[in-house]
C-alpha cells in the first residue's frame, strides 16, 4: 500500500478539512453517506452555470447536450456495474426508491397469495418495510434467513425455507450495522434452483468492492449515490431487460409515456417506462463524475486499504477493556459497531461528538438486527478510503474520555 | 419560586463552567439526583419512545401544583430530564402549559432537544404539557 | 417597473451568460425548468464543502446543523405556501412524485369502484396519466372538464361532471402549453360543495404568483422545486393535516418508521411517514435559498415584470405574418405557446436553436391540448424575470429567419 | 457504389458550406428531391412515430436489393431521412446490416440521431435494419 497517498486524497475531500468542536473533524459516519469529492461538486457547478435545462425530447442546444452528459452515465453506470445494456440501468431517488419500484411493481404483478418472499434479518428498513407490507397486503408470507452470533448468515436455514412458492429473495450484500458481506452468488444461484427472483441491496457493498451483476446474476441489483461519493438525489435499479420488459411502470407522469390520449395511453421504451418526471440531471451527472473517481483510484486499491483500516481499528479497539464489537463475520466491510461496557450509546456517542469525531448510534435503521443481540443499538464507525490510522487513534481517545466520564 | 427563576437559577449554575467536560460532567451528576421512577413505574404507560433514548415519565397533581418523576435509560437525557422537572415541579398547570424551555438553550444543550434527535426529550416536553393540561381540565370540570 | 433592474439580476444566473452556436444565449425554456442564481449554486458547494451528511437521529454536529437547516427549509415552505403547520409539508422529489404519492395513497385507500374522478383537459400528464391508471384500476370513470377554442376551462360543463359520487379534482393551476392560469378557488369551492378532495398542480404557477393554500382551500397542492429556481430532484406534496394523517404511507424503508420488528411495524408521525429513505438534503437546501431569492425580489415585483414581458412578446409576435398564437386565456402566464405558418414546430425549432434561442417544441408532455387543436405540436417560448425585452426581438428575427428558409 | 462510397460523397457535399445556414438549406433541398411516399402508404404501418416529428418508411426487395422511400411531416427531418434514403438504398441486406451512420455525425448533424431527441430517425435507422434482416432471411428460406 506504499501507492496509497491518503493525504493526497483527502486533499480532494473539503468537507474533511473543518474543525467541529475546536478539533479537526473525523468523519466516521461513511455508512450514513459519504463525502464528496472537489471533482464531483466542481461537476455540480458547472451544470448549473453552463449546462442546467429539462433534458430529453428537447431540440434546443442545452438540452442535447445535457440528455447526451445524461445518457453517458447510465453507459458509465452499466459499464461500472458490469450490465448488458444500458437500458437495464434505471435512474431512481435512492435505495429505497429502487426497491420501492419493485415491489410496487413486480410485487403487484407477480406475487400472489401463498407466496412467499425471503429477506434475511440483517436487513436495513428499507429493504424491509416494502415487503413486510407486500406481504401483508398480497398474504404472501415472509421469511427471514436467521444470523448467528456473529452475524453471519446460516445459508443452511436459508435452504430450507426456500420451495417452490419462493418467488422473491430480497438480501443485502453488505450489513450496515454489522459490516457483515454476504456470498450474495451463493444465494442467487439457490434461489434461482427454485426460480426465484433475486434483488440484491447493494447499498452498502458498491462503493467497497467491484460489483458484476452479470457474474453475480442477480435480478436486481439496487444502490444510493450518495454514499459512493456522488451528489443526494440518485440512486439506481438494475433490472434484467427481459423481467424489467415484463413489469408495469410505477410512478407515471411526464417522460415515461409514449402517447397519451383520454381514451388510453402507452408506454415508453426502457429505462425511460420506470423514470417518470424530470430526472435529477445534476445527481446523475455527479454520480457520473463519482464513478470516473473510484475508476481513477481502482476500486481494489481502496478496498485493500481499507480492510487495513479496518484491522487497525478492530485490534485498537479490542485493546479497550470493557469494549464489546457487535458483528464478527468472517468478511467485514470496514465498519466497526461496537458498545462500551453498559454505557449508553446516546452517551457515547455525545461525548465523542464533543471530540470532533462524528460515528452514528441508534439503530442504523436496522431494528431487528439489534433485537437479536438484545441491544438498544450500537456505536457505529464506518470507515472509508480517506480515512487514516490517526483518526483511528483519535476514535480510541475519545472512548477512553467517554469511559472517564460515565465508568 | 416561579418557573422563571428556576431556570434562570439553571442558568446561573451553569454559567460557572467554561468547557463542554464539565458542562456534561454537571449534567451527570444532575441525572444522578433525579426523583427517580421506580421500576415496577417504567411501564409501557409511562414510557416516551425516542429512537436514540428512551424516556420515563409520571405526574402527580397535589394542591393545585403538578410533581413530575423521570427517568431515562441514557445518563445525559436522564440529566437534561432532571433540568426538566426541576424547573416544572411543584408549577401550576397554567405556568406549565404556558412555559418555553429556552433556558436548555441558553445552557448550550440546544442539540439534545431537536424534534429530530428522537431522544425523547421533545416528546417529554410535550407530555407534561399535556398533563398540565389534563389536570387543569379535571379540576375545572370538579370545580363547576 | 423603473424599479425593476433585470440587468443587475441577470448577473446573478451564470448560466444566462454563455454563447450557443455563437451568439449569446436566449433562454426561453424556463416552463421547462429555470437557471439558478449563483446564491443557490453557492448554497450547494457550501453543503458539500462544510456541511454534508445524513440527517435526523444523527447524533453528531454535521447531522445536527443539517437536520435543522432541512427543518427550517420546510417552516419556510409552509410560510411561502402560507400552511398551517410545517408538518404539512412533504419533501418529494418533484411535481410528478407528489401527485403519485396521492394516487398510490389517498387513492388506493378511499377511492372505490363507481366512483368519478375530474380532471381537466389542460393536465400535463403528470396529473393525467396517474388518474388515468388508478381510474382503470379502481373501475373509478375519468371526467374531464374541456377546453375552449382560447383554452379556457369551461366551469359550466365541469358543474355539470360534479355530483355525489367525485371523489377527487385534480387539477392545474396553470397550463404549461397554452399558459391559461385558473381560478383555482372557483374550482376548490365548487367541488368541496360535493365533498370532492381538490389536488392542485401548482408546477406553473408557483414562480409566478403568491400562493396561500389556506385561501384556496385545496387539499393537496404540489410543486417542483426546479420550475422555481431550486435544484433538481425537491419537490413539495402539501396536504391538509388531518388527510395526511389519515392516510397510508406510499414508499417505505429507513426514515419513515417509528418501530420495526419482524412481527409488525409502526410508522413515524408527518411528515416523516411520507419521507422514505435519505432526504435530498441538498436541493432542500438549495430550495430554502431559492425561496429566499424569490422573496427577496417579491413575487409581486417580478409578476409584474414578467406580465410586461408577456404583453409586449404577443404584440410582437402577431405582427408577424402567418404566426398563430395557441391559447389565448383571459388571465395568461408569461409563456407563448405558437406556430408559423404550416411549418413544423421541429424545423422551427432547430432554426430557431441555431440561431441561440433555446425554446421547447412538441407536445410539452400535454398531448391532449394538442389533441384538441388537432396541431401536432407548437413552439413555446416561456419568460420570466431575468428575460428582457431585448431577448424578445431576437426571438421575433429567428422566427424571420425560419420563414425565409420553409416559407 | 457502396455504402461507404455514397457516405463520402456526402461529406464531400457538405464539406462546401461554412455556415450552418447553407447547410440547412442544402438539407431542405435534399428532402424536396427524396422519393416520397405516396399518400395512399402513409399507413399507420409504415409509421414511426417520433415525438417531435413522423417519419413514413416503406422497403422494396429486388435482385437482391433492398430500395427505401421515406417521407416526414418535419421538413429538416425528412432532409436527414433523404440522406440515409440516397445512402441505403440499392444496397444489399448484409450491407445495410453492418453500415453505421457516422457519416451525418461528420457532417455535423449528429444531435437529429440523438436517441432521446424522438424526431423518428433513429427508429427509422432501426427499421430500415430489421427489413434488412427480414428480407434475407426470407432470401435464405427461399434458397434453402
Ligand atoms: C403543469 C405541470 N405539471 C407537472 C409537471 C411535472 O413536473 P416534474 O417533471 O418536475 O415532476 C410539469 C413540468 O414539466 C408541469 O408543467
Ligand atoms: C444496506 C442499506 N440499504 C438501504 C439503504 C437506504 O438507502 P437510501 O436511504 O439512500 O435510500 C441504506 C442506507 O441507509 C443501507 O445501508
Amino acid at each position: 500500500m506504499a501507492s496509497f497517498d491518503v493525504h493526497k486524497i483527502r486533499k480532494d475531500f473539503p468537507a474533511l478539512h473543518q474543525e467541529i468542536n475546536d478539533r479537526p473533524l473525523v468523519y466516521f459516519d461513511n455508512a450514513a453517506t459519504t463525502q464528496k469529492p472537489r471533482q464531483v461538486i466542481d461537476r455540480i457547478t458547472r451544470y448549473y452555470e453552463k449546462e442546467n435545462c429539462n433534458i430529453h425530447r428537447g431540440v434546443h442546444h442545452l438540452s442535447q447536450v445535457a440528455t447526451e452528459a445524461f445518457e453517458n452515465t447510465r453507459k458509465h453506470v452499466q459499464n461500472f456495474i458490469n450490465a448488458s445494456e444500458s437500458r437495464e440501468v434505471i435512474f431512481t431517488k435512492g435505495t429505497t426508491d429502487s426497491v420501492n419500484l419493485v415491489v410496487y411493481s413486480w410485487g403487484e404483478k407477480y406475487l400472489e397469495e401463498g407466496d412467499e418472499i425471503i429477506i434475511s434479518a440483517l436487513e436495513h428498513h428499507s429493504n424491509l418495510v416494502p415487503w413486510q407490507r407486500l406481504s401483508k397486503k398480497k398474504k404472501a408470507p415472509l421469511r427471514i434467513i436467521p444470523i448467528d452470533d456473529n452475524g453471519e448468515l446460516i445459508f443452511e436455514t436459508f435452504e430450507k425455507l426456500l420451495n417452490e412458492k419462493t418467488k422473491i429473495l430480497a438480501l443485502t450484500q453488505t450489513s450496515n450495522t454489522l459490516g457483515s458481506i454476504i456470498d450474495a452468488k451463493k444465494y442467487i444461484d439457490k434461489a434461482h434452483e427454485y426460480d426465484a427472483k433475486v434483488l440484491i441491496d447493494g447499498a452498502q457493498a458498491i462503493m467497497h468492492q467491484q460489483i458484476d451483476v452479470q457474474a453475480m446474476d442477480c435480478d436486481f441489483y439496487c444502490f444510493s449515490g450518495h454514499k459512493m461519493y456522488a451528489p443526494m438525489g440518485v440512486g439506481i435499479l438494475y433490472g434484467k431487460e427481459e423481467l424489467l420488459e415484463s413489469m408495469p411502470p410505477f410512478e407515471s407522469g411526464g417522460e415515461m409515456v409514449d402517447e397519451v390520449s383520454f381514451d388510453g395511453t402507452t408506454y415508453n421504451e426502457l429505462p425511460f417506462k420506470f423514470e417518470a418526471g424530470t430526472p435529477n440531471v445534476e445527481a446523475v451527472l455527479g454520480l457520473d463524475t463519482a464513478i470516473a473517481y473510484l475508476e481513477d483510484i481502482g476500486i481494489e486499491r481502496l478496498a485493500a486499504y481499507e480492510e487495513e483500516l479496518l484491522e487497525y481499528a478492530t485490534r485498537k479497539l479490542k485493546e479497550i477493556e470493557d469494549i464489546r464489537i457487535i458483528g464478527n463475520a468472517s468478511r467485514k466491510t470496514s465498519l466497526i459497531s461496537f458498545l462500551i461496557g453498559d454505557i449508553h450509546p446516546y452517551d457515547a456517542g455525545t461525548i465523542i461528538d464533543k471530540m470532533g469525531i462524528a460515528v452514528r448510534t441508534g439503530h442504523h435503521c436496522a431494528q431487528p438486527v439489534l433485537d437479536f443481540y438484545r441491544i438498544p443499538g450500537t456505536i457505529r464507525a464506518s470507515m472509508v478510503f480517506y480515512n487514516t490510522f490517526e483518526e483511528i487513534d483519535r476514535l480510541v481517545e475519545a472512548i477512553q474520555q467517554v469511559k472517564k466520564m460515565f465508568g | 419560586m416561579t418557573i422563571q427563576e428556576k431556570a434562570a437559577e439553571i442558568e446561573q449554575e451553569f454559567s460557572q463552567f467554561d468547557d463542554w467536560m464539565d458542562k456534561y460532567n454537571y449534567l451527570i451528576e444532575m441525572g444522578n439526583d433525579l426523583p427517580l421512577i421506580d421500576e415496577e413505574n417504567k411501564t409501557k404507560q409511562n414510557l416516551i419512545s425516542g429512537c436514540q433514548s428512551r424516556v420515563w415519565l409520571k405526574a402527580r397533581y397535589e394542591d393545585g401544583k403538578i410533581h413530575f418523576a423521570a427517568d431515562s435509560d441514557a445518563v445525559i437525557t436522564k440529566g437534561i430530564a432532571a433540568l426538566l422537572v426541576r424547573v416544572f415541579t411543584g408549577q401550576t398547570p397554567d405556568e406549565i402549559i404556558n412555559a418555553d424551555t429556552e433556558f436548555i438553550d441558553k445552557i448550550g444543550l440546544k442539540e439534545h432537544l431537536s424534534p429530530t434527535r428522537s431522544n425523547g426529550l421533545m416528546s417529554m416536553i410535550k407530555q407534561m404539557k399535556l398533563y398540565a393540561l389534563a389536570f387543569k381540565t379535571k379540576k375545572e370540570q370538579n370545580t363547576n
